[in-house]
């Protein structure tokens, strides 16, 4: 059997492995040089990149909870301009994520990708012009999941990211002041793993044709394999990359170490294979 | 900068501190005052993110060649873990990270002024110092006489020492901020060196601005990775050319920075609540918690 | 200044502590007595009663998770009638807490209490016929939270409870099984704490009269303050009861001293006291 | 059941287990073989659940009054903790729980069918056993040697002992079940005790219905709390009367249960995968796993 970590997600783009780095958690790539060999990792989610410059969120902007962090940047970023001289010189832009988990400033909503009919107007408004493929990043925690996940790839995302994670704030009970600068922030590492893994789970039900990468809490080989069985694609890890630069490489490893160990050739091969029980989903007789 | 596996030669009490002691040769051969180390924690844990410590020593040479020496001062649980790291065990550590601070060639007259466990970084700038032939004096201040690190050394590496905690049992009666006047005046300084809690930091900055001193002070902020990854750890830093600020990630442009350039109000961010007014007895503090 | 831990929920309610024990982890109150002293709780929240009798899920129902768990119950419970027959001879039933984070079985929809024409009939028709208040269950990520609380209150709930916890599941690499026997289930634990805070946060905002009882992931004194701080009126604990029995009376303990420490009074004075800063919710200068 | 602040005497590794003795006299005093104790785990780890082990002994004489015995399978990270408890350490220890294993009077012939460190409960009921005059055989089973829980303690206490192994390297090469018929016969059994994984006491279950023997089994269940307060812990049970079955908390109803009443399919839930087939190469476990 020939055993590859590659990962085909259609449209032509193939990742040399299934272990991307999250946005917002590889600086500007050229950070990480030093700490880790780019080339062995799947790809680089950039940070999310708005059409003009922002200066982001009042420090402190990242304060540790049980097995988690909270923090907000506040989408701090170059603008559109900058961030396309910078990577006009790089030619490996391969895909498009749009990060769909935040406000929605027009709108004043809290999250815009908790809104169907925004989403999918704003998914295929970039899916016309994008010259890749789009994965649409939804909020993990959205009520109705299943139906914004149809309705992105309806709109013509060619994938999804599950996803962007929950709001949460930090307090400091000997200050009475909020953790975090700007008050309210976003809740990522370990403790996520579940609520990823559920939405992961449910999402790949209803799109079970779209790649899905997975995204929140995600720190060891392991993590990444419960993700692939759950229903996806590829993974991206963000708090596990400031905790330890290694760790995509070195979850890939795990991930190769796995498949041999189960005699699998591809990540594929793990691909939605939850084994759940027969009548699952139907009423227990009472 | 360097990602090591660091041997843990040994930790030892030293007042309300640990100091701890690594050999990590090829981060000691280019540490320079004022940068920093990123360690890692112990996984399975509860607290997951790198914890950041001041570089207090580097030797390069002599029988403690490529070892590394920090100052803990033990408030949390990731410092409480390293204070109490074995000897042999092994630490991930990278590093050095940030810029140091800069000494400009012509002037020579040197105010050290060390907070706390501050004075960690400042006594391996003041080693640097004196080697190139500067005049340094200092000032130590803390709580209590257990938080003054090592006195001795700070005699051994200036002229004067002025000694301040807010209890009165080391030195003069209290805050950094009460001994600087004279101290500046004495010294004749031309230059400050600072490093301390935020709040005493920015009294010492105003002090600088109005006595025209140049300074550079080493500033801590919250941070996710300490490598230039993740944004956190910004200070809001005005332009030179005074078209507005940037927020600067301290972890790459910093630790240290210039204290006139340094947004105080935005960084530390005093400013009232707009919920009812807070109960009486409650305590007011001045810098953002975390 | 006299100190008290007791705490006025408003009509009547009138609690010796903050700090009760949540739903689904006081057994059926007999287990505990040997292990804490019951008077010294400020109340114990029964599981969720259904109509008939629930046999609940197919084990496993429990498994470890990063600072968490998840678990699933299925709802077991001896049905109305039996737990009617087994509480009539207390006297001491003071509220209702009605459990909205679970399926809405009539509608099939996921979960009942993301919905907010549902959330509010319910609701109401509960209000119109109980003798004592009312509490309504929120789920913690619900999109739209602000607007099911103040629906809520309109529909006559008392006060809230913030919240049940987010849907979650976990999957064991080794076998490709899911780890729950039901497959999907609910997170709880110390994990959650971030995401519960914000929601009462959020919560306590847009109903501030209203009392709060937050729940999710409060295990110390500090905890509980921060939900204090961030607008809660009490607190819950559910899975620190299970690692510690004790934890509910320790946690009281830790308030009271908190509250010295600080010169307060009542945990009153604590409520909803977050210095935000200035200009918070309002947009930065470019 | 107390809940004790329980001192660790000594940890001392045993083959592939430990075995943890603490001093906790009120738990001791009323230990019963089959039930089993709930021990919380250090705070400040990703881990937080208590962790259940069976008394293997429990001393309420002599030198070692007041003292309980463990066996320790360290198969993940709350066990491996528990495998390295330091002797004068505590433990915040909740027993004895559970109902313990039944002894019909008149029954005398006793076969005990023990598997891993299931081993560790039902030597602890062979020596009650032997006290009241009962004639107690054993099936003792495991993957290698070093699982095999202290082989002379199981010759001292049985009249005969079966030891077989996955691999051979102690006593016969097989499983538990293969020297089964065997061992029942030879002993004239009367009555079956057994604690082992849940797929191999399935199948026990199943022999002892085929032969009319009456068993108790002590079995593993998830447990959220281990006192009661969570039904986490269930096992669905027939009722008595035929009208079908109860999910039963394994905590406080069991962990003892007659097999006879074991709903087996519907604990383990050998349910075939609904996506499409596994693909090949993948492992069948029998078991739910967790
Ligand atoms: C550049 C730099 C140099 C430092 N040098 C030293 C030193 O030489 N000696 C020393 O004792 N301490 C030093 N600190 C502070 C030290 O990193 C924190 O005290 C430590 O991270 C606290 O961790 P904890 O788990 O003990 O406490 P907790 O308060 O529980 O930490 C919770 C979180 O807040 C962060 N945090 C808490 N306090 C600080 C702080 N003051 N600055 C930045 N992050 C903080 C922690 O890293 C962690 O993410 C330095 C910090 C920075 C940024
Ligand atoms: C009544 C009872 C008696 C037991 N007696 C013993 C004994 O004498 N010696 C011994 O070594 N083990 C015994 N076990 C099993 C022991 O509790 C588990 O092996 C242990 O909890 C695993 O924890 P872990 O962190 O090492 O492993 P992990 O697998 O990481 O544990 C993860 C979670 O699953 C639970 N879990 C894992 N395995 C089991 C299991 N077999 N049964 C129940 N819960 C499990 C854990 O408690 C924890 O909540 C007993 C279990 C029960 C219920
Ligand atoms: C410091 C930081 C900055 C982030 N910035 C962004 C961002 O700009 N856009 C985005 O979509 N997600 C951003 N994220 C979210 C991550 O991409 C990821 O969804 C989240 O951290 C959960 O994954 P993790 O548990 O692996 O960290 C950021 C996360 C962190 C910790
Ligand atoms: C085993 C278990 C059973 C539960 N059963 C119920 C229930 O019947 N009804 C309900 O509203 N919540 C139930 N909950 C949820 C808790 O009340 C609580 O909302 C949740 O556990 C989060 O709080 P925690 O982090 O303190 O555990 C249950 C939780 C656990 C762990
Ligand atoms: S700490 Fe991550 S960029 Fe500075
Ligand atoms: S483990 Fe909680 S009821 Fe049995």
């Amino acid at each position: 059997m020939k055993r590859t970590l590659a990962v085909d997600l259609g449209a032509g783009l193939v990742l040399p492995t299934p272990v991307l780095i999250a946005s917002g958690c590889a600086g500007t790539g050229k950070e990480l040089s030093g700490l880790v060999d780019l080339r062995k990792v799947g790809g680089l989610v950039s940070r999310t990149i708005t059409l003009d410059a922002r200066k982001g969120s009042p420090p402190p902007r990242i304060a540790e909870t049980p097995s988690g962090t909270v923090w907000s940047t506040g989408l701090q970023n170059p603008g559109v301009h900058a961030f396309i001289d910078a990577v006009q010189t790089r030619p490996e832009v391969v895909a498009v994520e749009l990060h769909l988990s935040g406000p929605d400033e027009e709108l004043r909503r809290d999250v815009l990708g908790e809104h169907i009919d925004r989403t999918g107007e704003i998914v295929g408004a970039v899916a016309r012009m994008s010259l890749v493929p789009v994965f649409a990043k939804l909020p993990m925690t959205a009520t109705e999941l299943p139906e914004l996940a149809r309705a992105c790839i309806r709109a013509g995302a060619h994938g999804l990211t599950i996803g962007g994670p929950p709001p949460a704030i930090g307090v400091v009970a000997g200050t009475l002041r909020p953790a975090l600068g700007p008050v309210t922030g976003w809740m990522s590492g370990p403790a996520l793993k579940p609520i990823t893994l559920r939405a992961v789970f449910e999402a790949a039900r209803v799109v079970p044709e779209a790649p899905i990468m997975a995204v929140g809490g995600v720190r060891s080989a392991e993590d990444a394999v419960e993700m692939l069985i759950a229903g996806a694609s590829a993974v991206q890890i963000g708090t596990a990359v400031l905790v330890d630069p290694a760790a995509p490489v070195e979850i890939a490893r795990g991930i190769a170490g796995y498949l041999k160990e189960k005699g699998l050739g591809t990540p594929d091969d793990l691909r939605a294979r939850l084994r759940v029980p027969v009548g699952f989903r139907e009423p227990e007789e009472p | 900068m360097k990602r090591v596996r660091a041997e843990v030669l040994s930790t030892r009490k030293m007042g309300a501190y640990h100091q701890l002691t690594v050999v990590a040769p090829e981060i000691a051969e280019k540490a320079r005052p004022g940068q920093f180390v990123s360690i890692r924690m112990p996984t399975g844990r509860e607290f997951l993110l790198r914890r950041h410590l001041a570089i207090h020593d580097a030797s390069r040479r002599g029988g403690w060649a490529g070892t590394l020496e920090f100052v803990i001062d033990p408030t949390g649980p990731g410092t409480a873990w390293l204070a109490s790291a074995r000897a042999h065990s092994f630490l991930d550590v990278i590093g050095p990270l940030g810029k140091g601070f800069a000494h400009p060639r012509r002037l020579t007259n040197c105010l050290l002024v060390a907070e706390r466990h501050g004075a960690a970084t400042l006594y391996f700038l003041a080693q640097e110092l004196v080697a190139t032939g500067k005049r340094v004096d200092m000032v130590v201040g803390a709580e209590t006489m257990e938080q003054v690190l090592k006195p001795i050394e700070a005699k051994r590496l200036s002229q004067t020492v002025a000694i301040v905690t807010a209890d009165g049992t080391l030195g003069d009666r209290g805050a950094v901020m009460d001994a600087l006047p004279e101290a500046a005046d004495r010294s004749g300084a031309q230059v400050v060196y600072a490093a301390g809690s935020a709040r005493t930091l920015e009294y010492v900055a105003a002090f600088c601005r109005e006595r025209g001193l140049p300074a550079q002070m080493a500033l801590e902020e919250r941070m996710g990775c300490g490598t230039g990854l993740c944004q956190t750890c910004v200070v809001p830093i005005a332009r030179k050319d005074g078209s507005g600020y940037d927020n600067l990630r301290s972890c790459v442009d910093g630790p240290v920075f210039n204290p006139a350039r340094v947004l105080w109000d935005r960084w530390l961010g005093e400013r009232p609540t707009m919920l009812p007014t807070p109960p009486e007895g409650l305590p007011v503090t001045r810098s953002w918690p975390g």
